[in-house]
């Protein structure tokens, strides 16, 4: 007992330490709507559980003190029970479960209910093992950094094309998995997960897939950057602005074509990109050269404006923009990308995107990073970062 | 081992003594032996997931470590997971099941002891089984709930998984095996007089339990034969691209996952249901009603599993339905807790390892009871939904109840077993490190997860500001080791040379405690007929009883013949299993024709001496 | 053990040496059976009856299932203990069986979908 | 099988043997496991993506017909017992071979549409209608088949003069497991082959 008290008020002292402590992911610190329904629903039951808590320790350490056996002590009288006593300690209860219950509920239909009619959709895809968003009345997609408008209310339907992923951020709200989406007969809507929700306040909020997706599943962060409405459609033009698209020297098509379409890549002959080269830094322009000409990264990666198109992986668009890299694992800078770049599965093992030393089964044929020279890599790293 | 208990059991030298030697008990048949066996298999095992366990916390100790793969971290937690629940909480409740139902209800030996050896050799050989993937560096891979499409073979191509749903099916066998003889044994093996609403507390969890192994195993055995052709045939059962649904694997596993629960914590219940009145000299408060909330728990145990599933998006209609059910739950059990309490207010507690351990069990269980309460509500579930408050709350249910129990179970019965105390201060000492290192573990971990750390992850960023509670936890972590150390140390010093017990060295009122310590292999030389709930607390039915008990047999008892057709079988079915994982036809169907001969060499071979 | 334990046999010696009942019981349950198994395709193939057509197989097939478990495997003459042993699985899958279904086909996935 | 002539020399509380008891909880039991396959062939029922469809491929006049014969074994198990009960050994073999003829009928008019529904295309991974509907419905033949096996060896000790009256009770469980596998096909005949 002691050492449970003793542990207790420790614990409270960490509790109390805690309080000033900056916890991105605190699922404490409510800055939604639905964040918030879900907050003041714990505390009232936290509370609840505490004063049962509190019930059943008094009278324990009080049983256990006074009742302990003594020298001398007779046999206790042979009590075999009281319907008086039963009857209170059921209905007790059975009260208290009714005041849980019924906030619960109300908050049940509450939290599953969209929170407006006119609320933006974003489809949110989780991937092993990064996320993807898609905005679609703005036709824009970003990855692993969903950013939202302040005040408007936002619907996020959830989808998977591989295994179980659980969307969870949790200052926005509670998680909501993103299951594989199951195939349905022509004709028939796919069943998606919904998660409704209004931020409430700008900033910038952690994440994190909350259900066990395979091999690098802690590597499955993201972000979210709540915005004024003025900045999120700044950011919406800019993205469609299209940034990366300035070529340095005219259209310039993979040498080899066949290659590319054995390995199911779309080959973009006729779109040539028509903008004129700026004053660069040539660091960027050979980035881009390479990232668009050299290397495959075009095969799953798109930036928008440029001939890379891929969906197999991140959209890059914008990619400068970005704080994180690796879906929320690594700030995003020059080195870390160039490492990343180098060696993905250093950092995220069994990562989708190959790197320098091990081949992925069905993309085999895509090698960026080891025929790249280092200074290859610092250009593409250069380039990317170029993007805002 | 083998040779201290029939050295113990020649003083009293009665018809026929057991045989000893390693044949005795690879052929042994008796209850009490094959309790022993499971026991032990039991703490090994409990070690093997201690290991697994301490290698986690330790590279969870510090943000962003890396001290093993993520890979192997995965495997650690996925069999960490499974060993604990179906290699060490289950087998370890069904060994006390073994040893003290049929010496309570006065029965000679379970319903079919030939079964009873079965289960045994199968779960040994399914842990051993799954274990062996450690040595293919292959261990499951994919959490102790494999949910779907991770488990596909497109996801989990290596042999990790199979590993996983083969060795779960063989422990299914063993369980319904179990589950099947205890009921029977308590239908149909009671003593004279010893009518259902006498029975103690132990043996009627022991039946609801046996209820739920019988009902809840089968849908977890279909949902791993679905699983298995999805991996090996290439159904589409899990498989979202042909319309296959991964959610209903969720439903079928936790339509067996919840029951599983009640299936662990319900035999801890029934021990601190004889442990508490015993040390309070004080008859169970309540006795129906404690009866009939651990049978309401068990039943509506079934309609609630959806409460794992809150995130899953099954609609509001459903989650509220799960919700009120959930909820429902928790008014039996705090009904018990009461009922345990008012047990021991006006008694006369004497606090014995046994005794601490329950009083230990009320405290601890109830944080998890309410930490339960708390993810029951649906909406507050999607925040602590797979974060690390879900692990502290599992943690403090299935350690802090069902294991406290069990340990608490170990004190009392051990000296029926061995003839011997277990050593109380080595008992004190392992109650309170385990107390210290238990909490210091698992109740940091409400805080980690509430501060957004999820479960199952291998490593932590460390701007999440939750290393502290990680610290905390591994430093618990190693307290905790260190009891489970104390506790062996004690089981094998005391064992050898511990105190001499009496037959009935805590002045308990049930049957078990009537006959000699340890008891004959036969138990009783002659059935005794019972009056009461508790006939060794009422002097002249205590007479009466004890004249017939601490006899010899006069003839040679009706026992059960000694038989290797069990370890055959359980081997057979086990190497049946093990081919399936080739995934050829007729290689498996080679496979059934072993198994199925053992079965027909056990249904010819006579189970009694005189049956020719 | 046999003579000590026969004293708490709890009245029904259900275990009769002559069986459990009359050859012609069998052969008319049997006919009832086969006879409600047209039924029950005549009321599949009858247009008419599509409407009420589940909850009339279901209670067809109930019965026949009732008149298997009762009388073939004779649970009506025995102890009912049995009855509750078996009829406890029986509850079991049925509360299963019924929630799943409802869980798939009657309430929508996500209720409040925009 | 051994086990339940010993019983019977052992009085139980109930007056059960515990081998009959037992039997019975493990039917409660396999009532959860045929439980658990029924669900979700009905969860999965419109679910398949591609045909053939279970309208177009069931043949109800053809699976009748096998219901019925199964039926009839169960009508056939029933007087095997009674004839053993009445030391008529005679006709016990003679209707004990008459359940394993009726089960070998079944299982092969069964397969015979197997056979069928794969040239129509339907196959065990052809979709989520073919998995569940391949799965459940074998798993019933495994269990048949099973059963087959088992009156096949109680006819040999019937034969063999080991079963007489007083050993009646291993044809009765085996009877009772026979019955349960044809309740389990009474209700898939309804769910699966009549509901629509």
């Amino acid at each position: 007992m002691f050492a449970l008290a003793r542990g207790g008020a420790v614990l409270l002292l960490l509790l109390l330490a805690a309080c000033g402590t900056e916890y991105p992911q605190n699922s404490l610190s409510p800055h939604s709507d639905f964040a918030e329904t879900i907050h003041q629903l714990y505390v009232s039951i936290f509370w609840w559980t505490m004063f049962i808590l509190a019930v059943v320790w008094v009278l324990l350490a009080w049983v256990v003190v006074k009742f302990r056996a003594r020298e001398g002590d007779e046999k206790p009288r042979q009590i075999r029970g009281h319907l008086g006593l039963e009857i209170g300690w059921t209905v007790g209860p059975a009260l208290i479960v009714i005041a849980i219950a019924i906030p619960t509920i109300q908050a049940v239909f509450a939290t599953q209910r969209p929170v407006s009619e006119d609320a933006m959709t974003v489809e949110v895809t989780g991937h092993r093992f990064w996320w993807e968003f898609h905005y679609p009345e703005q036709g824009i997609t970003t990855a692993n950094e969903l950013v939202l408008p302040v005040d408007r209310p936002v619907n996020l339907r959830l989808g998977s094309p591989d295994v179980i992923h659980s969307f969870w951020v949790p200052k926005l709200g509670g998680k909501r998995d993103a299951n594989p989406t199951v195939a349905v007969r022509d004709g028939e809507e796919p069943k998606y997960n919904w998660l409704f929700f209004t931020p409430q306040e700008t900033g910038y909020f952690y994440g994190q897939c909350a259900e066990f997706c395979g091999e690098s599943h802690a590597f499955m962060a993201m972000r979210v950057l709540v915005e004024t409405e003025e900045d999120f459609e700044a950011w919406a033009d800019r993205w469609r602005e299209s940034p990366g698209a300035l070529p340095p020297s005219g259209p310039e098509q993979p040498e080899d074509e066949t290659e590319l379409e054995m390995a199911g890549m779309p080959v973009q002959a006729d779109e040539p990109d028509e903008l004129e080269v700026g004053d660069e830094d040539p660091l960027v322009a050979m980035g881009r050269d390479v990232f668009l000409n050299q290397a495959t990264c075009l095969a799953c990666h798109a930036i928008e404006g440029t001939s890379a198109q891929g969906d197999r992986g991140p959209n890059l668009t914008l990619f400068g923009e970005r704080t994180t890299l690796a879906s929320g694992i690594l700030e995003n800078n020059p080195e870390n990308l160039a490492a990343w770049i180098k060696d993905p599965w250093a950092f995220k093992p069994a990562a989708a995107m190959p790197g320098v030393d091990y081949d992925m089964q069905g993309t085999a044929g895509f090698w960026p990073a080891t025929e790249l020279s280092d200074e290859q890599v610092r250009a593409v790293s250069a380039y990317l970062l170029s993007l805002k | 081992m083998s040779s201290v208990a029939t050295q113990q059991a020649d003083t009293h030298s009665g018809a026929h003594e057991e045989e000893t030697g390693l044949w005795s008990w690879i052929t042994t048949v008796d209850h009490k032996r094959i309790a022993i066996m499971y026991f032990v298999t039991a703490t090994i095992f409990f070690f093997v997931g201690g290991v697994e366990a301490m290698i986690m916390r330790f590279q969870l100790m510090n943000p962003e470590q890396s001290l093993i793969s993520a890979e192997l971290y995965n495997q650690l937690f996925t069999m960490h997971g499974t060993t604990m629940i179906f290699l060490v909480a289950m087998p370890m409740a069904v060994a006390f099941f073994n040893y003290v139902v049929p010496l309570q209800i006065g029965a000679r030996d379970v319903a079919f002891p030939r079964l009873n050896a079965l289960s045994y050799w199968i779960f040994l050989f399914g842990g051993l089984y799954l274990n062996a993937s450690w040595l293919f560096a292959a261990a499951p891979n994919a959490s102790w709930v494999g949910y779907a499409t991770l488990t596909s073979s497109q996801f989990s191509p290596g042999v990790n998984v199979d590993f996983w749903f083969i060795s779960l099916s063989i422990l299914g066998i063993a369980s319904i095996a179990g589950g099947v003889n205890f009921i029977t044994t308590i239908v149909n093996m009671r003593a004279p007089g010893m009518k259902l609403m006498r029975m103690p507390l132990f043996t009627w969890m022991t039946f609801v339990t046996s209820f739920l192994l019988i009902t809840a195993i089968p849908v977890i055995a279909v949902a791993l034969i679905f699983l298995g052709f999805d991996r090996l045939f290439g159904t589409v059962f899990f498989d979202p691209g042909m319309g296959g649904d991964p959610v209903l694997w969720q439903h079928l596993f936790w339509i067996f996952g919840h029951p599983e629960v009640y299936i662990l914590i319900l035999p801890a219940f029934g021990v601190i249901s004889d442990v508490i009145p015993t040390f309070s000299k004080k008859p169970l408060f309540g006795y129906p009603i404690v009866v009939y909330a651990g049978i309401l728990i068990g039943f509506i145990g079934w309609g609630v599993w959806s409460h794992h599933m809150f995130t899953v998006g099954l609609g509001p209609i459903a989650d509220s339905f799960f919700v009120a059910a959930t909820m429902i739950i928790a008014i039996p059990t705090g009904v018990k807790i009461f009922n345990w309490i008012a047990t021991m207010w006006g008694g006369s507690i004497r606090f014995t390892t046994a005794m601490l351990f329950s009083i230990g069990l009320l405290a601890v269980f109830t944080v998890g009871g309410l930490s339960g309460i708390m993810h029951a509500s649906a909406p507050v579930n999607l925040q602590q939904h797979d974060t690390y408050f879900v692990v502290a709350h599992f943690h403090y249910v299935i350690v802090g109840g069902a294991m406290m129990g069990l340990w608490a179970g170990l004190y009392y019965w051990f000296p029926k077993a061995s003839g011997r105390f277990l050593n109380e201060t080595l008992g004190k000492w392992h109650f309170w490190t385990t107390m210290i290192g238990f909490n210091l573990t698992f109740f940091p971990m409400h805080f980690s997860g509430m501060f957004g750390m999820p479960r199952r992850i291998y490593t932590y960023s460390a701007d999440l500001n939750v290393a502290i509670y990680n610290q905390l936890a591994t430093i618990g972590a190693v307290i905790f080791a260190i009891s489970a150390v104390i506790m062996v140390w004690n089981l094998v010093q005391s064992w050898r040379k511990g105190e001499k017990a009496p037959a009935d060295p805590w002045g308990a009122p049930h049957l078990e405690w009537s006959i000699p310590s340890p008891p004959h292999h036969y138990n009783f030389p002659e059935l005794p007929t019972v009056r009461s709930r508790e006939p060794l607390w009422n002097d002249g039915e205590r007479e009466e009883i004890l004249a017939v008990t601490m006899g010899e047999a006069t003839e040679e008892p009706h026992m059960p013949n000694p038989s290797y057709w069990p370890i055959l079988l359980a081997a057979s079915i086990t190497l049946a299993w093990a081919l399936v994982m080739t995934g050829v036809w007729w290689v498996i169907a080679l496979g059934i024709i072993p198994v199925f001969f053992c079965t027909l060499m056990w249904g010819l071979e006579p189970a009694f001496p005189e049956d020719h | 053990m046999s003579t000590e334990l026969q004293a708490t046999q709890s009245g029904e010696h259900s275990h009769d040496e002559e069986g459990h009942g009359s050859v012609a019981m069998y052969i008319w349950i049997g006919v009832i059976l086969a006879v409600l198994t047209f039924v029950e395709v005549a009321v599949f193939y009858i247009e008419a009856f599509e409407a009420v057509e589940v909850p009339i197989l279901v209670v067809l097939s109930t019965a026949k299932v009732i008149l298997v478990v009762m009388y073939f495997m004779h649970l009506k003459m025995e102890h009912r203990a049995l009855t509750g042993l078996f009829m406890s699985g029986v509850v079991l899958t049925v509360f299963m069986v019924c929630a799943l279904i409802i869980l798939y086909h009657f309430l929508p996935r996500f209720a409040f979908a925009p | 099988m051994a086990q339940a002539a010993a019983a019977d020399h052992h009085a139980t509380n109930t007056g059960i043997s515990n081998f009959k008891l037992g039997f019975w909880t493990f039917l409660a039991s396999e009532c959860l496991f045929f439980g658990t396959l029924i669900s979700t062939y009905m969860v999965y029922k419109g679910t398949a993506l591609v045909g053939p469809y279970p309208a177009e491929i069931f043949s109800v006049i053809t699976t009748t017909v096998s219901t019925t014969v199964l039926l009839f074994s169960s009508l056939a198990m029933v007087l095997a017992l009674d004839a053993v009960q009445k030391a008529n050994k005679k006709a016990a073999l003679w209707w004990l071979f008459a359940v394993i003829a009726m089960g070998g009928i079944f299982l092969g008019m069964e397969f015979q549409s197997y056979l069928k529904y794969i040239d129509y295309g339907l196959t065990l991974t052809s979709s989520t209608f073919g998995s569940s509907y391949y799965v459940l419905t074998g798993t019933h033949k495994v269990h048949v088949l099973f059963g087959m096996i088992w009156m096949g060896i109680l006819g040999w000790r019937i034969y063999t003069n080991r079963i007489g009256p007083p050993q009646a009770e291993q044809v009765e469980v085996a009877g009772l497991y026979w019955h349960f596998v044809d309740i389990i096909w009474i209700v898939i005949f309804t769910l699966v082959y009549l509901i629509p």
